[in-house]
């Protein structure tokens, strides 16, 4: 055995020890769902004393975000480290202490494009679940076109004037703060005038207001911005060039989906809604025939993820074959549900039946291969960027 | 020359019917009524119940005699159509089509009925299904004898306009056993007996259904519609009445549908150009227009059938309820994929031709069950 | 009844006792296919004595081309004249007494835009069964966009010098003329430098190669002009305006199929083959939910053709809408085929099995929609002239 | 850190073995290869399949102490990948991958054989179907007995391989009715057997197949595999083994057309324009391209389950078979139409991936087999 073997053998044992040690054991095992998460932040109020009890001790051992570094209040865990803790926590049955759009998607950003004195305002909040942050980067109008940015922020010598309208920010009603895509340069071509700014939802001027989707309540938000005073230091990385942090986060977004792929199908499988029916619906060969091409692609599809994860743990990215994930998993999500739905017949008619919340899952499934770039632009991703098919 | 009403195509009075029901409800009862219902908490709106009374609608296939316009499974198709395109709210599957299909088959006794349903004066609900899947024979739900009484126990699990409906048509078996599809017979009875126990589902296209628990419900042998134990024969014109308006309906649905994406395409920009330019888009655009006029022509044809040849519908009939609903889950899922986030949200159309053409797909038999019924008839 | 009716029952029962006077018995109730077919032309030779007595007497009143002048060889019927005898025709099991690209092709382009000396030339030998056209249109590479002609007409002073290559000339091995689109202006625009022109297959320079395709032998030839002396009055039409004559003739195309869309689906049906193979089979549910679903694709299609017919009938034209029945029914029509060999298992693999030419049937279905305009082109027109959609 | 070979991606020896298999049959045997076998009347060229034997793909399943190279079955999987991409036809399959598996579970009796398989002197064809579908239950071929000798009677119907290999697999009952899974016994004999009469087959991939007509051909207890009247059992591994890599044979196929067709999309013209920047057939091509990817997946996982756990073999050898067959199908069928009329003539390639994908569909199972096998394993 190597020293590094050896040396990562030993990691495992005590982080493996320490979960065992320090999570509640009432957290153990339980169903991880939106109403089981930690988000944290200022308006934050835990569901049970262990949740806080979980979270104050993965933060002081700077676990909620592994791979940071120690000054931010991250763990200083190498990539290798890093997966054998989830390994771990997956084992145990342990819930993420946290999770945030902080962790996900602010931080890893300020990490490759912050000053000094951002990371270490903001970092710090954001591992500790002090802060939560909430992205604004669609605005109403602009669709897959994101570099379509009206939101704009005037220079006023001492602060920026920012107004505008960002639509789809999630949770935005519950976040502290908000890290958008603004137009400081209305003359420049359109990926070329667009800054990345960082504001306090409770800024004067923000207002929020939920979204109420086809299948119910929703964590999307619009939010407004009307002449809002912005300090001078908010404004992270270069003046203009926003889009490229904006690019980055979009590569990491879709690298993650790569690297795992978690989500892409719902929680639900086919044969769970068939057991739930009478034995002689399988007798209906259309529907029978269609849940075993549905179970032949989730397979596969399946198989696919993890050889994607196998290749990016292999050291070998994905980049833009990640396209490929998103635009399949969600159009293979869209037809499954559709297959539960004509499975569960008129059971499945009402918002809340025989099989739950089956019918506004069903309708939340429409969005997913819209949200997050749609299956259009995916394929376009495809056609241009692997497969290299000429511009029109 | 073949007589029009012998063609596929539509009659003079037939593109006049169109016209007139295109234009009255685009007036009366655009997609905002649907909302306006659904937040007000109402399956329909009665005032539009009796606008279509007025104009005849309520008695499209009851005949002149009692007070009906006679005017044939064809218009009725072409109301339901266009009903469909905007959402339209009413009882007039159950009570126009459905219910006037099988009374003015049952003899004079019912022409009290027809006349009440013609003037728009009752509403009609069909409690059939007991499962989750539309499978007549499989009823169990008894009616058991005393004389001329009969008292109806179980449960009708899925049933359109349950809630509001004056009188229900019930089939409940008077002998064999479920799975049989003899021994069934047909009840016409009053929604308000004593017994029944209707409770609305919450059901995603905001219309009235409901689940009615029958407790002993007592009918007499006069509330029989046809014969005793062959409640199948009787009610079978009035389902696949039922099934041609139902899948006109979701063919006029998938029209309309495509007509508002097609309006959002030629006029959303982005990426600086018209969506509507972008030929993979232009290509699916056309594919769905093609799928609906292929659905147009087994719509016209069940309707035709059901009007020159009734005995001999069923396969019209499947052919057009399997492709309509087919092509109905197509249109909508294009239409909400076409529009990106906005058709997510509640305050946009499309999500209620999602919710209705999911509704519609299922009701009086899905695709796999009029398929199979192809399928049987053309030996595969 | 009206006059108008009564004349034409009249006409029915006239044509009706004629054609059973006049039609051999042999012919009456015969498969109709490329076998029994009379294409007519110098090259051709009767596969037996009663087609030529068949195809004499129906020249003899006009009957080869119903509705072209009486002085052309034709029948001088009205449209509804025409409709009865077609339908007299099928009632009694007769086939046409002839068939060719002058009768549907040809023959209308000349009675539009042809000169007097043209149709008097010409129309009575089409009409007659005497010469045999085929048509030039395709060029190696030009694929889809028909208009990309490069076969080039020089003009010489007393007479055109044509050089350069046609593809998919139907049967032009048999054939004694070709009409073919050549180019007549090199520097106009592209639509602009066409022109329509007649030529003798025998003239010195054109040569002709049958193409093999993947399902074996076809009636396709590839066409070779290599410096052809084509004499002036062959030119149809203004000289650079024969792109309407060949719009006209693609419209005129359609519209025929518009009209019946004979031939749009197969010979075969699901139900045949299924019948011959064993019982069991029918308990796969992949196969058998896909038999049902292309049962019920093909019977609406089926409707579709006949409520097109019904309005062209009463009157109204298809129009545009006409491309849809193109892409629909071949695209099914390759459907219906896979389905085919899908259910005949290995019988279906060999060249000529268990079910005589399902293969090579099957492979020949592949290029319906390629031929006469592929189903690319056809949603292009139902996306640009039906839904108004707008351009690039 | 999982070892390579527990994970679906390739190993570093994976990887040289794909390049050194794909750079070898670009040179020795490219689609034109097929082409002038099947005009020369040849299923396939012997002096490839020398060279395979030289290369140790013939012996790619068989054990190092018979004289095979025992790279496994992911291994054979890539091998068999490459060869669908340029249709290289062989017995590899036929051969090195089902008599192989099947062989070396034989135990030491069948290691003389193994060692003709690896150095390419045998080539070995399995007879099974007699019907037009892959069953093996429904196996009616008698073997009679007589003694320690059995009689084989009766036909098979599509044998892969059958005219010109040198050895037969043959199926045969020896007691139970067609339809049992129980009762076969797997035999292995001579080709060249009095009674056998070998009739090849016209097939549309110009590959070798033959009809297999027994007349009491005669044969002894040494000559069966595994036990008697367990011949599934006997059988089963090299099927599986058989499935997956004509599975690996369907991806690579249908890799091999997309990329002609990529190719030919971004060289070829129309409407002054390159056909390849038509957003339409862009997003065909992308959608096709995904297809492959997780039909990849399944191929992958096939030989490594086979590898590593080759008992729990079924789902994931049914899974592979059945998205090979509709992925190649895809990609043929996008291929010939995005190709236009160039695609049909028998002068381009492209007709010959649509052949053999139609075959290698059928073969040891079809889609709709496969995905049964899915189902029932998954509840469905």
């Amino acid at each position: 055995m190597s020293d590094a073997t050896e040396a990562l053998a030993a990691f495992r044992a005590d982080i493996s020890a320490w979960i065992k040690d320090n999570c509640p054991a009432s957290l153990l095992g339980r169903a991880f769902n939106e109403n089981s998460i930690v988000w944290g932040g200022r308006k934050w109020s835990f569901a049970n004393d262990d949740q806080r009890i979980w979270l104050e001790r993965a933060v002081k051992r700077g676990l909620t975000a592994p791979r940071w570094p120690v000054e931010f209040g991250g763990g200083g865990l190498s990539r290798a480290q890093e997966k054998i803790f989830r390994e771990e926590m997956t084992a145990a049955g342990a819930p993420p202490p946290l999770q945030s759009f902080g962790l996900w998607m602010l931080g890893p950003a300020l990490l490759e494009f912050g000053n000094d004195a951002q990371k270490a305002e903001h970092l710090p909040k954001i591992t500790r679940g002090e802060i939560r942050w909430c992205q604004g980067y669609s605005e109403p109008g602009a669709g897959s076109d994101l570099a379509n940015v009206q939101t704009r922020a005037e220079d006023m010598g001492d602060h920026w004037l920012v107004s505008g309208q960002k639509i789809w920010t999630s949770y935005a009603d519950q976040a502290d703060w908000i890290f958008a895509l603004v137009r400081t340069d209305r003359d420049a071509p359109k990926h070329k005038g667009i800054s990345f700014m960082l504001m306090d939802m409770d800024t004067p001027g923000i207002t929020t207001r939920p979204i109420r989707l086809i299948s119910g309540k929703s964590p999307f938000c619009e939010t407004f911005f009307d002449n809002v005073k912005v300090p001078k230091e908010q404004l992270v990385g270069e003046l203009n060039r926003g889009w490229d942090i904006a690019k980055y986060l979009l590569t990491h977004e879709r690298e993650m989906i790569g690297g795992g792929g978690q989500g892409l199908l719902g929680a639900r499988s086919v044969a769970q809604i068939i057991a739930m029916q009478e034995g002689e619906l399988l007798a209906d060969p259309v529907l029978r025939a269609e849940a075993m091409q549905t179970e032949v692609d989730t397979l596969a599809f399946g198989l696919t993820m993890e050889r994607y994860k196998d290749q990016a743990e292999a050291g070998r990215g994905v980049g833009n074959a990640s396209a490929m994930l998103k635009y399949y998993g969600t159009e293979l999500n869209k037809r499954r549900y559709e297959l539960m739905m004509a499975t569960a017949g008129s059971d499945g008619l009402e918002w809340d039946g025989a099989h739950g919340g089956l019918a506004p899952e069903w309708l939340r499934t429409k969005a997913n291969s819209i949200e997050g770039g749609t299956s259009e632009v995916m394929l376009d991703i495809i056609a241009k960027r692997v497969l290299e098919m000429p511009g029109q | 020359m073949k007589d029009a009403a012998q063609t596929l195509i539509d009659t003079e009075d037939e593109v006049m019917l169109r016209d007139a029901a295109r234009g009255f409800l685009a007036e009366a009862s655009p997609v905002s009524a649907l909302r306006a219902n659904r937040d007000a908490g109402r399956a329909h709106d009665p005032a539009l119940w009796a606008d279509m009374a007025q104009m005849g609608w309520t008695g499209v296939l009851v005949p002149e005699t009692a007070g009906g316009a006679d005017m044939g499974h064809r218009a009725a198709g072409i109301l339901a159509e266009e009903m469909g395109r905007v959402l339209a709210a009413s009882p007039f599957l159950s009570s126009a089509v459905i219910a006037a299909t099988v009374l003015r088959q049952a003899g004079p006794a019912a022409q009290g009925a027809l006349q009440t349903i013609a003037a728009g004066r009752a509403t009609y609900a069909l409690a059939l299904d007991e499962g989750p899947k539309f499978a007549p024979a499989a009823t169990a739900m008894q009616a058991e004898r005393q004389g001329n009484t009969f008292r109806l126990t179980g449960t009708k699990a899925f049933v359109a306009d349950g809630t509001t409906a004056s009188r229900v048509l019930v089939l409940a078996r008077t002998s064999g056993a479920a799975g049989d599809p003899e021994g069934l017979t047909l009840f016409d009875l009053d929604a308000s007996l004593a017994g029944l126990d209707r409770q609305a589902l919450s059901t995603i296209d905001s219309r009235d259904h409901a689940r009615l628990v029958f407790d002993a419900v007592a009918v007499t042998g006069d509330d029989i519609i046809g014969d005793l134990d062959n409640g199948l024969v009787a009610l079978r014109p009035g389902l696949q009445a039922g099934q041609a308006a139902l899948a006109a309906e979701l063919t006029g649905l998938a029209g309309g549908a495509a007509a508002i994406t097609l309006g959002y395409l030629k006029e959303r920009k982005q990426f600086d150009r018209t969506i509507g330019s972008f030929q993979a888009l232009q290509h699916r655009a056309a594919h769905l227009w093609s799928e609906i006029e292929v659905t147009a022509s087994a719509i016209a044809n069940a309707g035709r059938v059901l009007d020159n040849a009734p005995d001999d519908a069923a396969l019209a009939v499947s052919l057009a309820k399997a492709r309509a609903a087919q092509t109905a889950k197509l249109a909508v899922s294009e239409a909400v994929q076409m529009h990106g986030g906005i058709g997510m949200t509640d305050a946009y159309d499309i999500g209620f031709f999602i919710k209705r053409a999911r509704v519609g797909a299922e009701w009086l038999g899905d695709y796999g069950y009029h398929a199979a019924v192809i399928g049987a008839a053309r030996g595969i």
